[in-house]
């Protein structure tokens, strides 16, 4: 048993960190989000590295790697708030690798992971948590290609078969949609996999936001000074950083697991997955927050750089459903059996 | 203990209900900033010629002299009534009040009326960028120079500022006394070449706030409020009285976004939810208890004249309580709640700001400890 | 409008904090909880004084005063934690007051104001929360008539007609026990008023008892020292105690609103009872709790005075539901609607 | 990353389910804590006879040289299978690993093995009525006297100290030192006239604590763990034990609390109800946080070979979630939850002290402050 990434993931993560540190500084994910616009010359740089496609099988002209590695790498990618295509294509792949047909496979999965094209995820109807209900479409404006979750499963639609709307989502950094009706082809195989595979993708991004906020908050509070003492030696605000570092942790600890569960002990995946979707998407919003909290007035102005974690933290976290539904799932798992409702959103 | 209103309060709420039946100006115009003003400006002259400006004040000051319950049932019935906020805001809850406070004759009877009427705007210049929690840690300086003083410096988070003619003004007089002496309150003029303000823009993507920037901007003497190194204690007064204008006018906001909250949640057909049940009850109660705390702050208020520690308080349960609805509201909402230009995604965001303007938590936290409980200071 | 304590109401505070201070001393308190006994002497006292029955009619034998007087004693008796048929009698009295028949008023008001005859109350059946559930019947051990809601209202009962097993609370400053089963006679007038005027007289009691841990906590906090400093200059210590002000003042606020509304605007009642019953009993809970954390080990130990505060505080506040199941019906009365449960207790 | 147990982890968790199983010594005698305590003693004996306490001890200090994630696994299994714990637990967890640590080769030789059969049991002596949190302050006093050191003072919360025949315990040997380092770490011998042992009973009723009162109470010089005045460095040592020790056991616990409470929520029909599934999932979701919290923290000691600061994250996981659900079991289990002599309401009022024993909450957020996230030091 070794609870640690093996040298060649510590590896992974070290590469993409400084990818992100070089080419998504704040000021590049700033002009970014202003502009509502993904870099596709730094998404062709990733594509080069293998990563959208890092957790596709060689067969399918992936690096055939797993998803702790995927994760790692998104854990990076929000660390960075880097604007780009990574997590809708990267995520669209895992779902199409669990569920897809051969032939939805071959379609699509060698042009995601070359990105050649780029892919987006979402939910409509009681699968989004409601009867006409659609979630935001994470990059589906931009894609080729999505990933539509119903009630009976996934559905595979190139996105002009999609009737979508863009939407201004609070979170700038990324492109959203909602769409209409379900549309595009079912996939075959396993979607509650690929949905629980999707979902620890989305956490890993989570914990590598609220990692960046807490950084940001403990190194704001070591040099910020009020009434003549670092604000971090009051303990409203280092017992604020202490609690910031307990979510982060937990929702590290579970992301890790749930990514080698995936791949080593699948029966252990939807509870995995559940726990983590709900703790990931509470620690990285209660981070953020808690972060603006030791900026004080400055974390709220426009100038400033939190922001953009803050709002992506909210929108990532509901990607795939609340935390209120994915606890409800928690409960059924762990012993309680279906809920009535389909979980609240309070 | 009776919390029915007397007779002559009843009277006093029934006509200033026809009267604002009778002469509600219409919905402000939106998406033009400056028109929303001159609309608000000339609804606050069409208010002070009717009398219902600085309704507690003392008449030898222009007020009606009514009681702080009045003042409060007059609040209410404004937030109850979709009234539109007279323009100068920060001059009838602040700027007035400190200058009937602590200000001269001569500049009673120069500043008030123009306050009243909605003449002169009024602003408040005290936040600055490396003093926010510690206010008395002010950077701005002013120096003696013939006749009056001129100040260079920096502030944020004035609200009005563009609009206003007066900005109540904390700069450093003495920088080698202690940090709480050398302070002086300044009435500093603002159309002048010393100054300049530029928007702040916030997370929401509005710019609510200004900076203002200060290079040896001039004030006469005669715009110094107390004693010059006195500065401290007037801030503190208003302040207060900053605290003790918002209970009742905070808690009809917090209650018309709890109805607009069961709204949704009844939109959304998740009333049976008992999550949800439990959450709005929580809300319910907090926002009840907040009312009440308030009028019994006023009855003490009403008493001793001063408000007190305990608006801290108020103040406190208003954030907690906005915070959590907003952020429910913009859950329950779904991608509606996340999306640019939805009240609820505006909301939320705005509401982030709750801890912070006009006293972080933690500080209103700092205040009840010390001043309330009498716990030992903070090192 | 004018929300203070009129002069006699503060005159009426005042005799009974004197009262409480002089006969209840903590010594005096942990005797009878150690004894798990009343001091019937002292009862007697609070008889002559005519506390039992402050709030029932001149012509049923009482003061003729209002709830708010009852309120402020019983303030003042949860602020001593004085173990006494008080509340069970006081409390009774209330309920045949808006309940009972002209009959059921002439036999038991002048007995229970007198002091002559003592109460209790609870609740049985679905009005306890459960199908068979009984609550913890206030001072039904040692009381001689027992109010006794049920299903369909309130029963009224001579103890030795209910068959009850006397039960050692957590609480020992006060007599408890459970029913088997709802006997005794049904009262016909409003037993929904009657139990929300007795909701009021126990948050009262509860609003006293927060009130007393956190004088205790901030005093303790103020002497006692560690790293060379008195532990309520910290901020973990002393933002604990401002967030006990808060919940005690929520308690106040809302327990003197409700007992105010109860005489003068009945139509307000159904919705302040309710609201206070929840913020009360966690308030007061929150309380004791949180002062228990600041006093540390020591706060933990039998000999130390705070567990009685601690224990009752946990008690009195589930005497007639679970602060969840005051909350739902809250909801119920603020738009929402009956609920699809009778509330959980989580 | 690799979660699976090698093929020799297997193997030795399989070793020990099987041992365990034949050799399971049936429950512990209840009611009488004299039989329970000698029970847990021959228990011991008999473990130790078969190889199996000390597991990652040293195989030359007497232990069986497993790795720490055995020893984890072994701790698990104990749990797991409702296994009595050893009798001179805080002996095996503390006392030996800072004998291994600090001790000279004769105390080695004297302590370990006695500790490892359970021959004689240790307890602790760190805190003091005046000394909580700050247990650098400690006052008991060791005077130097011939061949040795009379000591004079008292402890709080010693476990265990009616049984034990030595303590760890701390003593100021220089009052003119600053206050870490004029402290020096002391094995006790407890059967002494000048130490006096009495039951401290808690709020639960029972008395699971002791008081001890030492009167120039007599250690030898060869009971001198480390350097005089070093004692500090050695406590410190022995609460990282303490505190990773924890670790795997604590889990298991609360688990079977969490098991016990979904019990309850079935029992009472509730399992439908969204507010008790959201809490029940909460704790799910907590435990299995704080489980593979704790192993990673294991993976990294097995790296460093010393416990970190962030084995404080567990300690307070384990308060948290403790109390939580043990208030959320009284809840829902209506009057017995509060009624004395229930196991409801007996572990409600125990977890009180979970955020106090062991290290307070707001110490442990201080610790991952300051050592965890580098924040400047409180002052």
């Amino acid at each position: 048993m070794n609870f640690d990434l093996t040298d060649e993931q510590s590896e992974i993560k070290g590469t993409a960190k400084q990818f992100m540190a070089d080419r998504f500084k704040p000021e590049k994910v700033r002009e970014l989000a202003e502009a509502r616009a993904y870099d596709d010359s730094l998404y062709a740089q990733m594509a080069e590295l293998g990563w959208p496609g890092i957790a596709v099988s060689e067969d399918d002209g992936g690096q055939g790697l797993g998803l702790v590695e995927l994760a790692v790498l998104l854990e990076e990618a929000g660390y960075a708030c880097a604007p780009s295509q990574l997590l809708g294509s990267a995520g669209a792949a895992l779902v199409i690798t669990a569920a897809g047909s051969p032939e939805q496979r071959a379609e699509w999965l060698p042009r995601l992971a070359s990105g050649e094209a780029t892919g987006a995820f979402g939910a409509i109807g009681p699968a989004a948590g409601g009867e006409d209900e659609s979630t935001l479409f994470c990059d589906l404006p931009t894609a080729d290609v999505a990933v539509v979750f119903d009630a009976e499963g996934a559905l595979l639609a190139p996105a002009g078969e999609l009737d979508f709307e863009a939407v201004e989502a609070i979170d700038a950094t990324r492109s959203y949609a909602t769409i209409s009706a379900p549309a595009g082809e079912r996939m075959p195989g396993d979607a509650g996999a690929g949905r629980d595979r999707l979902a620890v993708a989305i956490a890993a991004e989570l914990t590598g936001i609220g990692q960046r906020a807490m950084e940001m908050a403990v190194e704001y509070a070591r040099e910020r000074k009020q009434f003549d003492r670092a604000i971090g030696s009051y303990q409203a605000v280092s017992h604020r950083c202490a609690a910031m570092l307990l979510g982060v942790e937990e929702s590290r600890s579970l992301t890790y697991y749930a990514a080698w569960a995936a791949d080593a002990e699948p029966e252990s995946l939807p509870l995995a997955a559940a726990m983590v979707s709900a703790r990931a998407a509470d620690a990285a919003w209660e981070t953020t927050a808690s972060a603006l909290q030791v900026f004080g007035g400055i974390g709220f102005t426009w100038e400033h750089d939190l922001q953009f974690w803050l709002k992506r933290s909210r929108v990532a976290g509901r990607m795939l459903g609340t935390p209120g539904e994915h606890r409800d799932r928690v409960a059924e798992l762990a012993g309680l059996g279906a809920g009535s409702a389909a979980g609240a959103p309070a | 203990m009776d919390l029915s209103l007397t007779e002559s309060e009843a009277a006093f709420r029934d006509e200033v209900r026809i009267w604002l039946k009778e002469n509600h100006p219409g919905p402000v115009p939106e998406g033009d900033d400056a028109a929303e003003f001159e609309f608000r400006r000339a609804w606050q002259k069409e208010m002070h010629e009717a009398g219902w400006t600085g309704v507690s004040w003392p008449e030898e000051f222009g007020g009606r002299g009514a009681s702080l319950i009045e003042q409060a049932i007059f609040n209410e019935e404004l937030a109850y009534g979709s009234v539109p906020p007279p323009a100068n805001v920060l001059g009838l809850v602040m700027g007035g009040p400190v200058v009937i406070a602590h200000g001269t004759t001569e500049q009673k009877e120069r500043f008030l009326e123009p306050i009243l009427s909605g003449e002169e705007i009024w602003c408040q210049g005290f936040s600055e960028p490396e003093s926010g929690s510690d206010l008395a840690s002010i950077k701005s300086r002013a120096v003696k120079s013939n006749g009056g003083w001129k100040i260079t410096g920096q502030k944020v988070w004035t609200t009005y500022a563009h609009e206003a003619k007066y900005c109540m003004f904390l700069a450093r007089t003495d920088p080698d006394a202690p940090k709480h002496r050398g302070i002086t309150y300044f009435i500093l003029e603002m159309d002048q070449p010393g100054v300049e303000v530029r928007p702040l823009r916030q997370i929401t993507g509005e710019a609510e706030f200004n900076e203002i920037f200060l290079e040896e901007a001039q004030v006469p003497d005669e715009n110094v409020i107390g004693e010059v190194g006195g500065g401290w204690q007037v801030a503190i007064t208003t302040l207060m009285f900053e605290r003790a204008g918002l209970g009742a006018v905070a808690v009809v906001g917090l209650r018309r976004t709890l109805e607009d909250l069961i709204a949704l949640v009844r939109e959304k057909g998740l009333e049976s939810d008992p999550l949800i049940r439990q959450r709005i009850a929580e809300f319910q109660i907090g926002i009840e208890a907040m009312r009440l705390g308030a009028l019994r702050t006023l009855t003490a208020t009403m008493k001793t004249g001063i408000p007190g520690p305990e608006g801290s308080l108020g103040k406190w349960q208003w954030g907690k309580y906005n915070q959590a609805m907003t952020e429910m509201a913009s859950e329950v909402a779904g991608p509606a709640g996340v999306t640019v230009g939805t009240d609820a995604s505006y909301r939320f965001l705005r509401s982030r700001a709750n801890s912070i303007e006009g006293g972080t938590t933690e500080v209103l936290q700092n205040i009840i400890a010390e001043r309330v409980l009498g716990l030992p200071k903070l090192r």
